[in-house]
């Protein structure tokens, strides 16, 4: 039996969730004795990736008459995936630029930090909005 | 947002206390750091002990002061970044910008001629 | 527009996920700082009905080929409604008689402690299974 | 589960050095009173300084060791309770089952004739 861990998560969209989601992944991974590694680094990751994602749902995606942002948290086996779905026009990630510290931005890392961080990122269209989903294998 | 703001001569200590700056507080810093520009502050010490979590949001407020303190020919430094926060420099390769001491004595001590 | 939070959670039957649940009911506490009252005393209670409720759909609802357990926190308004989902035999909320300290009883305690806790507590049968409901109305 | 013990003479101080006593570590708990038992010590003090959280099976080990203490004429005393401890003892009325005290030396001087 494959042992799996699922959270499904709706919060209004409004940044001091970011709080609440980001001590949740921390819980989760704080949770997962059976893996080897830097508890509390993994721990400080997922909160970070969660928060950068949800506050992009909240920044860049936010509609109106939509104010809900919905989170997904699953690890099955080894695998902890990700997901944060948002109602917004969408964008392209091929097209970012990697940041460059000494120009000096003062936005455009939340997704370069992601993607340093986990093993897979892709932002997807669906039917109803786009989902950013991000996965890592855990050691 | 919880900030403790004391002068030392001609130099600002701004100590951040709030366990996470995130994109949930990180304008209010930014608009802080800004007040104390426009009277004339431009060398100042960010005392970062408190901080446990910061993302992206909360670099970009950091390096928004770090411009208009050069802008001014001031300096923004520094100080007391817990582990987790540091990582957070050296992915983004922000602590090749910033200068960062272990605490805010050795921050404000670096201000003397 | 309701503001509302909404967290569906699927662990493992083990104890050893009673801690992520409880902390994931303290995290959302004290991330409702619309409320007054003590954030500290709710935490803890969320804490505690999480950990009660989900220990007894471990201990006396564990089906060998069903391995999950399901709860849900919403919060809408001013409502917690927190449902613990099992697929054991079921059981008579009605006939549980009320701990008496004096009996030095190793046991029993968890649903008076639930039913202190929060305003409502229902045991209702499903098709596939059985849900404690419980709710609170947070001031 | 972290259990400290140390024997005082004859009272075992038993540390509980858990954030949470609950259904997964209960047992454990129970298992290690009952153990001490059988070594013929009776006289105990459950130091429960560093538990934040316990719930009703926590409340049941602690019990059960007080029932084994009392059966044996000894006694089981607790010590150390943090505010959020003390207040699940009041809910269930077990603060008038058991002797509670605020910190170690106190329950182990309670014991002195
Ligand atoms: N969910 C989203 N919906 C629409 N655009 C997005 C979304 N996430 C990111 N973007 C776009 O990608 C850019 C880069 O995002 P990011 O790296 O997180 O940096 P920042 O949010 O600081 O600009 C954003 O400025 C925005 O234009
Ligand atoms: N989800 C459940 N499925 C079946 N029986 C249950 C369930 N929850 C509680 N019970 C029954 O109710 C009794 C009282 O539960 P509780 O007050 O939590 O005390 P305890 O779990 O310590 O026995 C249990 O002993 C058990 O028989």
């Amino acid at each position: 039996m494959s042992e799996r861990i699922e959270l499904d998560i709706t919060l209004p969209t409004e940044t001091r969730y970011l709080g609440l989601v980001g001590q949740i992944g921390e819980s989760m991974a704080r949770s997962l004795d059976r893996f080897s590694g830097d508890r509390e680094e993994l721990a400080y990751h997922i909160n970070l990736v969660l928060t950068e994602a949800m506050a992009n749902a909240i920044q860049h995606a936010k509609k109106p008459n939509s104010a809900e942002v919905r989170i997904t948290i699953s690890l099955i086996r080894h695998k902890l995936i990700i997901k944060v779905y948002d109602q917004g026009k969408g964008f392209d990630l091929c097209t970012l630029s990697t940041p460059d510290a000494a120009c000096l931005e003062e936005h455009g890392r939340g997704i370069f930090i992601i993607r340093t961080i986990m093993d897979k990122v892709i932002y997807r269209k669906l039917k109803d909005g786009h989902v950013l989903e991000m996965e890592k294998t855990l050691h | 947002m919880n900030i403790q703001v004391n002068e030392q001569g001609s130099i600002v200590l701004i100590s951040v206390e709030e366990e996470r700056l995130d994109a949930h507080n990180s304008t209010d810093l930014k608009t802080r750091l800004l007040s104390l520009f426009e009277d004339g502050k431009n060398n100042m010490v960010i005392n970062l002990e408190g901080v446990r979590f910061v993302d992206s949001s909360g670099l970009g407020a950091l390096v928004s002061g770090f411009k208009n303190a050069s802008a001014r020919n001031g300096s923004l430094k520094l100080a007391g970044l817990q582990p987790q926060v540091q990582s957070m420099f050296e992915l983004t390769r922000l602590h090749r910008v910033f200068e960062i001491f272990p605490n805010a004595e050795d921050a404000l001590a670096s201000f003397q001629p």
